[in-house]
C-alpha cells in the first residue's frame, strides 16, 4: 500500500544518510556557516521561482492563495495551542512557542515536496510559492499572541513592563516577524523574480533555477538536515512522550486541513493541493524559533526545536510527503 | 608598560539573542563588544553550530569596574525574563586607558 | 531621460535588497565566511574570462589598455588627493589612503556593468578584463608615495626608522601591492585562462562561465553588498559632507577621464568604453583596503570604508553606470 | 620526454597557482570553512558517479576491484612501515602512523588524474571509484595493528589500560575507521547513485556531475591544497631528509604495485590501469589524520602530514600522475 | 549584583581531538561546554584552520574549584598518552550558581 | 595538579593586520599564538565580519611573566603608530611549563 518508491529519491536519501551517519555516530560534520549558506541560496532559488512564475499567472487567481496562506497561518496554530494545553496539558508559554512553529513552514520540507512530485513529473501550481513565502510570518503573530494572553491569565508581567527594553514592546515584535532574514529573502526573491527582465533572469537562472543545480544543494542542504534531526533525538526521553506524538499528530491534522483548502477552497490539481497539505503541515525551524526565543524567552526552545527539526520534519520528508500525495489522488478519485 | 585594571564581562548565549546583547553593550558600554562564533553544550543540549537555531555566540565587553554593576544587571534582568546564557566577570589588565572611558552620559 | 529599465536587473535589484534588508533592520545576515568565498569565486571566474579572451586578441591590441590602465592607475588617485586635500581640507595621511581607493577598481562593480551591458546585448572589448587585473596595483604604490611624501610634509617619521619592523619598509610594502590575495587570483587566473587547453577548460566552464553559474553567484554577492553598503550609512554624520560629496562626484570625474580614455585613445565600442569609465570610476574595497591599513595606519579606516562601499559603490551601481552608458553612446552619437 | 602538456589542465595549474600565492607569501587565504565544504561536495559527487556506475556493471564484474583494493589497503602500509622502520630509522609508533596514510588514498589526487585522462579523451573504469572509496578505511586498520604491535615491542601500555577512557580500545577505533565523515559521504552517496531512481538523479546532476559544475569546483579546492602544501615547505628541514625522500620514493612504490594490479590482476583499460595506480601511490589527508591523532597520539602530526600533504600530494599532481599514465601506456604497447 | 567564584578552563587543541574533551565535560562538567573554532601556531607549526586537520578548536569549561582537579587530571592523562595541547586556568567570577553546579553523582 | 603561573595576552583587532601580529608572537613567543575570528563593534563602527576588510581577529597569546613586557611594547609601538587594537592581560595557570618555555635567543 505505502509506496515505497517516493524515499527513492536524492533528496530524501539523502537525509537519511544524514540521519544514518549521526546515528552510528560519525564525525562527519558540516563546517560552520556551510548550511546558513545553503538555506540563504535555497531560500532565493525558491523566492525567484515564484516571482517568475506569478508574474505569468493573473492577480485575481493568485489573491484566493493569499487569503488561503493567511487563513491557515492564523488557523493551524490556535488548533496546535488547544491540542497541547487541553490534552497535553504543556505550559501554556511553551504550548503558545510551540503552537506558532506549526502555523509557520518549513521551506525545505515543501522543497523535498516538490523534488517528489517531479520525480513522478505530476504538475503542480506556483501559487503554493507564494502560499509559502506569505505562511511564515503570521504564525508568528498569532505565538506574539498566544504568548502575552497566556501571560496574563500566569499573571506574567512578562515584556512590556521593562522600561530598559523598548524591544520588548508588541510592535517591535510584529516588525521582527516581517523583517526576519528568511522572510525578507523570499520575498524580495520573489518581487526581482516578477520585475526583474526576463532577459536578466535567464542570466543567472543557470544558478537558481531547477533546471540548474538548485535540486542539487537541496540535496546537500538535507543532508544536513539529517544530522540535525538525528541530534534532537536525544532529546525524546526528555520532552516526553506526549510531544514526540503530537510532532507526528499535529503534521496530519495540518494536513487535513491543507488538503480541504487545497482540493475544495482553491481548486487545485493534484500537485498543488499536495504542496498546500505540505505546507500546512509542516513546521518552520527558519523564522519562527528567533522569533520565540526573542519573544518568549519563557519557552523552553529545547521542545520547540526538538518537535520542529527532530520530530515534525522527519515525519512529513519520510511519511508525511507520500502520504499526503495518496491522501490527495484519493480526493480526485 | 603602564596597564590599568578594567573588567572582561563574557557571555555565552544563543545567536538569536544577539541584538539584545548589542543593545546592552551600546546602553552601557559605548558601543564596545567583540562576538565569538561558539558551539557547545549544556543544559538544553548540544548546540552544533551547523543551523542558526543551533549556534551560540560568546559575547565580550571590556568595561570599567564602575560600569559593571549595571551591566550585570541588565544581563540578570533577561536572565530572569528567560533567556538562556552564562556569563562570567574577569580582572584583566588594559593597554591604552583612554579606549575603554565613561560612558557618554 | 534617464532610463529606468538598467536597474531591472538581477544584480543591481538584489543589491538594492541587501541594502532595504539593512535598512529595515531585518536580522538577515550571511554567515562568516560566505561573502569571502564567493569574492574568491568571482576573482578567478573573470580572470579565467579574461584570459580565455586574451589568448584569442594579438598582444599589440593589448598592450595599448596595459598602458592605458597604468596611466589610469597614476592619474586619478593624484586627482583625488589634490582633490581632498585642496578643496576639502581633508588630513594628509587620510587623503592619501583615500586616494589610494579611487585608483584602483571594483571587481563587483565592473562586473555589474557586465550585466547591464549583456542584459542589452551589447558587446565590449575583452582587454577590459586585463585592464581590471592590472589596474588592482598601481594606485596602492601611489597611495604609498602619497603618503611617505605626507608623512615627510607633517614631520611625522612613519614606518621606516622602526628597526623592529622590517614590514615598514617601502619595498615590503611595494610587495604587499602585487601579492595581495585579490591580484594574485586575478592575474593567476588569467595566466590559467591563456595557457590551458582549450578542452580542458572546457570541462570547468559550467562553473565559472558567464554561461554557467557566475552572474547568479554574482547576484548572491550583490545581495551581501548591499547590507555591506547601507550599513555604512551610520557613519555618513561623522565623516562629514564633504567626503560623502566627494564619494559620488570623483566616480564622475573618473567616469570622464575613461570616457576619454576608452573612446579617444583606445578607440573602443560602447560597450568597451563603459567598462573603461566603470574601471576608472570606481574603488576598491578588496585590495586597497588591507594594504593601506597596513601601510598607512596613521588614516581612519573608517573614512575609507564609507566611501568606497557605503558612497560610491551604491553611486556606481545605481546612478554611475546607465550614466557612462549613456555618455558613451552619446560619444558615438 | 615527459610531456608537459598534462600539466597545462586546471586542476594542476590551480593547484600550483596556490603553492606559487604562498611561496610568494601572498595574503590569500580561503575563509574558514570554505574547503571543508568543497572537501564534502566532491566527496559526494564522486561517490554519487561512482554509485551511477556501479549499477550499471554487473557485480562479478565489480567484485575483483573490491578485493583488489582490500588487498591494496593492507599490503602498501605494511611495505611502507619496512621501509621507514628498516631503512629510515624512523620511530615506530611514526612509522605506524605515517604508512596509514600511504595505504589509504587520496581523492584530490584521484580527482585531478580523471581530469587529466579526460582531457586527453582517455577512458578508464567506474570500478575504480568503488575501489577509491573502499581503500579510505582498510589502511587505518592496518595502521592500528600496527601501532599496538610497535607498542608492545616499545613496551608502552597505551591506550587500552586506561580505565577513564573507553574510546581508547580496539572497537572503538575500528569504528572510527568506517564511520569517518569522508568513508561515510563516499559510500552512502555512492548507495544513493545506486538506488535513486534515475529520473530524479537527472536532476541533481547539473550540480554533481562532471558535466556540471564538479570539474570547476575540484579546481577552486586544488588551488587551496596548493596553499595548503606550499605552506608545509618549511617543515622539510624538521622531517629531515630520508622522510622527504620516502613521500617521493614510496609513490612509486605504490604505483608499481598499482600498474601491476590494474593491468595484470584486473585486467583494466590503460585509464583505469591508471587510475589504479593513482590510488596505490596517493596518500590520505582526510580520512587517516584524524583517525591517527586519536589513536596514535604517540606519533607526531607533523611527520605525516607533512608527507601527505607537503611532499606526495604535489609530487603525484606534478610529476607522479604524467609518469603512471605513460608506464600504462608502455604496458600496453 | 552577587557573583560566585569558579574556574574557567581554557584548552586550544586540534580539531580532531573534539570528542575527548567532549567526552571529559560529559563526565566531569555535567556537559557543560564551549567551543571556539580557533588556528594558531606553536611547536608544530602554523594551524591555518583551512582543511580540518589544520584546524584548532579553544574548548573552554566553567567549572567547580572542586572539580577543577579531576578535570585537569583527565587533561594531564591526555597529555602524558600524547594528545597535543595547551591549558590554563582562569579565576572568574560568575552570574546565576545555579547553572554551575555539582556533577551529579 | 600542579599549575605554573603565566599572562595571557588578549588582542582585538582588524584582520588585516594579523600578519603583524604573527611578527611579534614569532619575535617574542617562540611562535606561539592563537586566532579566533571575531567581530564586534567600538569607536570605529561596526565590523560585521562579512567582508574581510570587516572582519576582526582575536589574537591570543599565553606568555612568560618575563616575556610580557616587551610584547606590550611591541604592541604599544604598533598602537602610537595608529595600528587600531584593544589589548589586554590576565593571570592564568598553565598545565605543562615546558609549553611556554623561555624564547631561544
Ligand atoms: N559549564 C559550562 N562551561 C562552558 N560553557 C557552558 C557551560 N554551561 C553552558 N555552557 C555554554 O552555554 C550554552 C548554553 O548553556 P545551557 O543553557 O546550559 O544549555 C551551551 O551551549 C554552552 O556553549
Ligand atoms: N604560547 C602560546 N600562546 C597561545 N597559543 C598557543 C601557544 N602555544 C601553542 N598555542 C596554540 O596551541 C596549538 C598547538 O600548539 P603546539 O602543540 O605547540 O603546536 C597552536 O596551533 C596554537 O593555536
Ligand atoms: N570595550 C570593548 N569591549 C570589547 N571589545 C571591544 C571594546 N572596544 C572595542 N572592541 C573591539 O575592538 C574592535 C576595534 O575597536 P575600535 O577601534 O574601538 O573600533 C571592535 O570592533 C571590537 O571588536
Ligand atoms: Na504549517
Ligand atoms: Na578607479
Ligand atoms: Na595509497
Amino acid at each position: 500500500m505505502f509506496d515505497f518508491s517516493g524515499l527513492l529519491i536524492p533528496a530524501v536519501l539523502f537525509f537519511m544518510l544524514g540521519f544514518l551517519a549521526s546515528v552510528i555516530r560519525s564525525d562527519l560534520k558540516f563546517p560552520e556557516g556551510m548550511s546558513k549558506g545553503l538555506t540563504i541560496y535555497l531560500l532565493v532559488g525558491i523566492g525567484l521561482f515564484g516571482g517568475i512564475e506569478l508574474a505569468k499567472v493573473d492577480l485575481s487567481e493568485a489573491i484566493g492563495s493569499v487569503v488561503a496562506a493567511i487563513a491557515l497561518g492564523f488557523i493551524t496554530p490556535l488548533i496546535a495551542y488547544g491540542i497541547l494545553t487541553m490534552v497535553g496539558k504543556v505550559g501554556r508559554m511553551d504550548a503558545s512557542a510551540i503552537a506558532a512553529h506549526y502555523g509557520s513552514v518549513s521551506a525545505a520540507t515543501f522543497l523535498t515536496a516538490v523534488a517528489f512530485l517531479e520525480a513522478r513529473h505530476v504538475n503542480f501550481e506556483s501559487h503554493t510559492v507564494i502560499m509559502l513565502a506569505i505562511m511564515e510570518s503570521p504564525a508568528i503573530i498569532v505565538g506574539l499572541f498566544l504568548a502575552s494572553m497566556s501571560r496574563r491569565m500566569l499573571g506574567l508581567n512578562g515584556q512590556s513592563d521593562d522600561k530598559h527594553n523598548s524591544e520588548g514592546t508588541f510592535g517591535h515584535l510584529l516588525r521582527d516577524a516581517f523583517t526576519n532574514g528568511g522572510v525578507v529573502l523570499l520575498f524580495g526573491s520573489m518581487l526581482i523574480g516578477m520585475i526583474a527582465t526576463s532577459n536578466s533572469l535567464d542570466k543567472i537562472m543557470p544558478f537558481f533555477s531547477k533546471q540548474g543545480i538548485f535540486m542539487g544543494v537541496l540535496s546537500l542542504f538535507l543532508l544536513e538536515m539529517g544530522m540535525e534531526a538525528a541530534k534532537r533525538i536525544h532529546e525524546f526521553r526528555k520532552i516526553g512522550f506526549f510531544l514526540v506524538g503530537f510532532g507526528m499528530v499535529m503534521p496530519l491534522v495540518g494536513a487535513v486541513i491543507g488538503l480541504i483548502t487545497g482540493h475544495y477552497f482553491l481548486g487545485l490539481s493534484v500537485g498543488g493541493t499536495t504542496l498546500v497539505a505540505v505546507l500546512a503541515a509542516s513546521a518552520s525551524y527558519i523564522a519562527v524559533p528567533p522569533a520565540m526565543r526573542m519573544a518568549v524567552p519563557e519557552a523552553n526552545p529545547s521542545l520547540y526545536l526538538t518537535l520542529a527539526i527532530g520530530v515534525t520534519f522527519p515525519f512529513n520528508v519520510i511519511i508525511g510527503i507520500p502520504l499526503y500525495y495518496q491522501a490527495a489522488t484519493w480526493l480526485f478519485g | 608598560m603602564e596597564l590599568y585594571a578594567k573588567k572582561v564581562v563574557h557571555i555565552v548565549a544563543s545567536a538569536d539573542i544577539e541584538s539584545r546583547l548589542v543593545k546592552i553593550a551600546q546602553e552601557y558600554n559605548r558601543g564596545g563588544y567583540t562576538i565569538y562564533p561558539a558551539r557547545g553544550g549544556g543544559d538544553l543540549g548540544v548546540q552544533s553550530g551547523m543551523l542558526d537555531v543551533d549556534s551560540n555566540i560568546a559575547f565580550m565587553m571590556v568595561v570599567s569596574e564602575k560600569d559593571l554593576d549595571q551591566i550585570l544587571q541588565a544581563l540578570d534582568r533577561m536572565i530572569k525574563r528567560g533567556y538562556q546564557m552564562i556569563a562570567y566577570v574577569l580582572d584583566a589588565q588594559v593597554l591604552r586607558r583612554e579606549k575603554f572611558g565613561v560612558k557618554p552620559s
